[in-house]
């Protein structure tokens, strides 16, 4: 598989994603939308809409998309993650991903909302079910539920469409990670239009993108404590030349290279069709959570008492990387599938 | 032990409780209360008669607490815990002891820390608050952090710096600077969890008297060191029963819960798999055996003997703070995204989370405590020190100053 | 409970067995003893039985034991396991524990042999069945099999004993740990005798018994680190004053310390006939086994490449460490039965 | 890539192919072919024209080795993996290229690497055997340990102290040292895995002439840098597959199997529990990322760029063999209580326990590895280094020699 081929179109996507990022997403922004437990920076989005194509990006270009490769999705991301982007991108590539696994006219009509800055929002905690083409339930922790136009119901084995007009009520639930916008969406008899495709394919798809918004938060954790490191100096030297912080950055470096490893593996895998996907993903989406919880973590201790106050940023990565834990899904049950997929017999 | 001391702690079992029949009264005036605590001796038994001691032996401790339990009387246990008086027995001046110790036993003044900078953390010897002579006294310039209860206190034991030019643990001093006075002021740090259990304070030619250099001057690390070993002695006993600030009670097999949340409760409440098993027993036999550290600590001091496990329990803490945290996020899943008054549990634990942070950083990191142990239980030769023989004027310093508020 | 208090007597029992098995259990004695996959030193062996009534140390005083304390045994086996000591010392006590445990004439009798230094194993793994009062099966992984007498056969809900008469047949079997002499045992409708007791706690005080002697190893493989640290020079330094070998001893001190707390906690807890041993004997040698291997794992490490030769003892604790991974049961088994303990419900 | 590049790829690979068909026979001398290899440049195709390279781009390497792998002949490649020919061909004078390198690329003589001593690990410029002017060379004292392949060498790669005057880096000195001369005496190291793959080197009297001194005279910390440098890269290429010295094989989902046991394998063989299913899951995935991140490294390299994922690979591959070693002892149960020939298994899987050691021991400890990345890589300041200006002879030191066999 051709993974780790950066092309120069590549490396400018990514220059482009890092400043349109650094500059709407920079700290001054990203706490000023700390205390919304509902909304985003609007003309952040429609910029990255607009003038960058980001809602689109991974839409093809005969729906008005960018018609991108999952690798620029996880490029762009990785940047996103890095700056704690708040709006509404993840869930853009996520539902991206699955309608594109799930072709059709309705799912092609989505596609192009999409791509049109839209909001379309997933469902992923079983909270709803279906019954003669009605989908009635509560379904909790739906990022960017407060503001999405469309929720998209993913089950194990069906998935669905549903507009949140107003038979749906949306309520916003207050995230300890505060820059992700979370709500509970309740639904009664909502007309949905099921979906079609390759399912497990989508939710592997899904599993990557969250893996490289995951990558940039923890690659930022790791720079801020790195940085720190070479600033901060007690005993009369700087603190990253006692073997105590050098060596814990020393090992927390390995976690990311490895998880950047895995992420554009796993990319290239989605790209290529590979069969591969079907394990590097979930691994991938595991290993990341777990890599920048130890880079969030860790990050707090080599920034000892001044990570402690609400001032300093370490504590915004600490809650990204505690949700990275739960949201659409744990470690463990990643890793539970991953074996699965390795051959292990299911436990009776 | 011999029956000679099993006598006198009778005698003092009787005495005690004779003096608590007369003066405590559960509806009583506390304040009147701890007045006379003060005088009677009982508030720290095994200081010497005339410092508000009875000059009993530390066995006795164990005897005046369980009598005070025994009528839910408080204020005992001062010669372990008042940190303040402690510091000032130890290294106070007769003026010094009439001036202070007696408002500090009975509570009338209440201390607070100033030795942590934005500049000297964990290398406290580093700190650059100023103390320069001025009259009869000195005048204070710097910025202290991490200081909580500033706000309620009379009294700052303060680490100042008075030698410029001789190496950096050579030239502090230690102060019992008065707080309430003009160029003291306390500021709030908003915290990562939202309160505001720590502050800054900013000291603008804040004045301290004759009166209030404690130890020699230059010589405030010596004093500091006095603090600092009374700090630990009382973090020691309060981690020694596994309970955070509880008492440890061995009767109950576990003593622990984070954030609200009892781990082996809610483990208890479903069939869990086995890698949650694994955990669980995991994190129980963490908490347990720090529980038995600190009982055996207490059995080797009892004895007399150094023991060296008393210096565990706060490096073990900060394992068993964050390992629990991390287990009880594991088993409550998803509601744990949550925040806020609706959500009690997720965000108690949430809370917790960074409040392990406090246990792992605050009063030395753990890397720190890693050095202690390594250097001072084991034995192992410590590290060069670039700044050891060097004028203090001329080392690499962190920044002195920083506005988190 | 009473646990930690140590009395006079209990001192000069430690400094007693310490000098015993520095003598008997010499590096220089370990070597000598390697290459023999059934025996051990039959001198050594009668100083202990005749001199200092090891053989009987908890048997009780009226059977010609020296009714010793759970403690006192915990005390001597630290000792013997800080020397690797390899004679049938461990048999003999926890043969001691299953007698006492299942009271009777039967059991009184095995006591005195016991004390007069007869070897009595233990059967564990399960291999042997019982089938009209007589034994079949072929059992491994037996301690001291090939020079026991009497083989006690231990099951979750019966405990057997068999004269190891010629209808045994006992085969040597060399032990990765050569300082342990194991051997298959099989039986053919040997005649056994029941043992009827509390079996339950039987098996707890083998666990107490096992923890007090990977806790001796775990506590030397410790002092070995240190020692090196302290001596071994690199870049102009002893090596213990890098913060990478400090912090790792530093670590290593917490574990060998806490693993001693669980020891004599549970010994008294032995001692005491406190519901508390349930839990604790489960706890102490789940935890034992696991610091013991950390110990010799980082005291290989620090070592450095010298630990790599056959001639330093680093090895042989690092054997002993893999064989208390497994030997009468793991530490896994022992962590689920401290969780059933502690009121986690079984799993269907 | 350019398309003129291309040409010169399909170029090399039409004359390669050419080469092979006229030279090798699968069933003929191996030696007169190594010769004839030796001479025609296909050995180490990137290395200049006359010094049995061609002169080709980087790019060539992957078509040569496609070419011999096809045909299934051995030899090339030597341009990354021939560490001794390497060395000659940085720092060798005319004469010295002339007289070692056909030598060592035909494979008639063996190289090994006498840098280590008892007082001299991770610390290699502590070296202590000395070499001494003698008459128009030196003779060289001392003893090296961990030596593999002492005995059928014929030059050892020497660093010794010729100068103890100056700080250590300064005072040591490069030597192609012969082998096979009556001051070498090479004695193997009994292993704690009952073989002995390393050697110590006891070197009396032993005789450097001049022509043996490579690079300048107290200049050895350049070239061993240098032979160090290619010792990683050979060992990075190695691990970039995460299969120790095997292929990496991009097709197959796992490479890697300890102890002859694969892990895999052995965990499909029954239910496992959640606990050992987590367990695998995690052991697959540390497998997988070193195994991209070698992927990603030569990617990278291809770029031209430089790629800090190349150093991951020693550090990475400590932590999987050691838990690789473990979760198979795991799953294996008591059997692995067990060792000798009736039980290969359980004996193997013992062995690969101490080999792990090899890992994260021999090569640069794990400790020096973290230091490396964190200085070269984050750079991260360097620890004050107490020997760094102080001559050699002043330098406190650990002991020169012990006898291991």
């Amino acid at each position: 598989m051709a993974a780790f081929d950066v092309t120069d179109e590549q490396r400018a996507l990514h220059a482009a994603a890092q400043g349109f990022f650094s500059e709407v997403s920079s700290e001054a922004a990203v706490r000023a939308q700390l205390g919304e437990p509902a909304g985003f920076d609007r003309g952040a989005w429609q910029r990255a809409v607009h003038e960058l194509g980001l809602a689109g990006l991974a839409v093809p270009v005969d729906l008005n998309g960018s018609g991108a490769s999952w690798t620029d999705a996880a490029i762009v991301l990785e940047e996103a993650g890095r700056f704690l982007y708040g709006g509404p991108l993840l869930s853009s590539l996520m539902a991206t991903a699955v309608l594109r696994e799930c072709p059709g006219p309705r799912s092609d009509a989505l596609l192009a909302r999409l791509a049109d800055g839209a909001v379309v929002a997933l469902s992923w905690d079983g909270g709803c079910s279906v019954d003669d083409g009605l989908l009635s339930g509560t379904t909790r922790y739906v990022v960017d539920g407060s503001s999405a136009e469309v929720l998209l119901v993913l089950g194990a084995d069906d998935m669905y469409a549903v507009d949140l007009d107003t038979a749906a009520t949306r309520e916003p639930q207050l995230a300890f990670d505060r820059t992700r916008k979370l709500a509970v969406v309740t639904l009664e008899q909502s007309p949905a239009v099921v979906l079609d495709g390759d399912l497990r394919r989508a939710h592997d798809l899904l599993d990557v993108l969250q893996a490289a918004e995951l990558l940039g938060s923890a690659q930022q954790a790791l720079d801020l404590a790195v940085a720190y490191a070479k600033e901060r100096v007690q005993f009369g030297r700087a603190i990253g030349s006692f073997q105590a912080i050098k060596h814990l950055l020393a090992d927390l470096l390995l976690e990311v290279e490895s998880a950047r490893s895995a992420v554009y593996y796993a990319a290239a895998a989605a790209d290529e069709g590979s069969d591969e996907l079907e394990r590097v993903a979930p691994l991938a989406r595991a290993y990341t959570a777990d890599v920048l919880l130890q880079a969030a973590s860790d990050g707090m201790q080599v920034h000892g008492g001044i990570s402690f106050t609400w001032e300093h940023p370490a504590h915004l990565y600490f809650r990204r990387a505690k949700a990275g834990q739960q949201l659409f899904g744990d470690p463990r049950s990643h890793r539970e599938l991953l074996a699965q997929r390795l051959g292990l017999r299911e436990i009776a | 032990m011999s029956s000679d001391a099993t006598v006198d702690l009778e005698q003092a079992r009787a005495e005690v409780r004779a003096w608590l029949a007369e003066h405590w009264d559960p509806n009583g005036d506390k304040r009147a209360f701890n007045e006379l605590l003060a005088d009677s001796g009982w508030a720290a038994p095994t200081w010497p008669v005339g410092r508000f001691g009875r000059g009993l032996p530390r066995a006795a401790r164990r005897v005046v607490n369980e009598e005070f339990r025994a009528v839910g009387a408080r204020g005992t246990g001062q010669d372990v815990t008042n940190l303040f008086a402690g510091v000032v027995l130890a290294h106070g001046t007769e003026e010094q002891q009439d001036l202070f110790l007696r408002k500090l036993v009975s509570g009338a003044w209440r201390g607070c820390l100033l030795y942590s900078e934005p500049g000297a953390g964990s290398d406290l010897a580093a700190v650059q608050t100023r103390a320069e002579p001025d009259g009869d006294g000195w005048l204070v310039n710097g910025q202290k952090v991490w200081t909580s209860g500033a706000r309620e206190s009379q009294v700052g034991l303060l680490l100042a710096r008075t030698d410029w030019d001789v190496p950096k643990h050579k030239g502090v001093s230690f102060f019992l600077l008065p707080m309430d006075q003009d160029g003291v002021d306390v500021r709030p740090i908003p915290q990562v969890t939202g309160g505001a259990h720590f502050n800054e304070v900013f000291l603008t030619d804040a004045r301290a008297g004759r009166e209030h250099l404690l130890g020699e001057l230059h010589g405030g690390w010596r004093v500091l060191q006095t603090a600092l070993g009374l700090e630990r002695q009382i973090m020691g006993s309060e981690s020694s029963g596994g309970g955070g600030s509880r008492t440890p009670d061995p009767e109950s097999p576990w003593t622990r819960v984070i954030g609200g949340v009892d781990y082996l409760e809610l483990a208890r409440q479903e069939p869990r798999d086995t890698e949650i098993r694994q955990r669980v027993a995991q994190m129980y036999t963490l908490e347990q055996v720090n529980r038995w550290n600190g009982l055996r600590a207490r059995a080797e001091r009892g004895h007399g003997a150094a023991s060296p496990v008393a210096s565990l329990g706060k490096l073990a803490m900060s394992r068993i703070v964050h390992t629990a945290v991390q287990l009880t996020a594991t088993m409550l899943g998803p509601e744990v995204l949550l925040d806020g008054p609706e959500h009690p549990v997720a965000s108690e634990v949430n809370r917790s989370a960074f409040a392990a942070f406090v246990t792992s950083i605050g009063g030395g990191t753990d890397q720190i405590q890693r050095n202690i142990l390594g250097e001072r239980v084991l034995g192992l030769p410590k590290e060069p020190e670039v700044d050891r023989d060097v004028p203090f004027r001329e080392v690499r310093k962190a920044e002195a100053t920083r506005r988190f508020s």
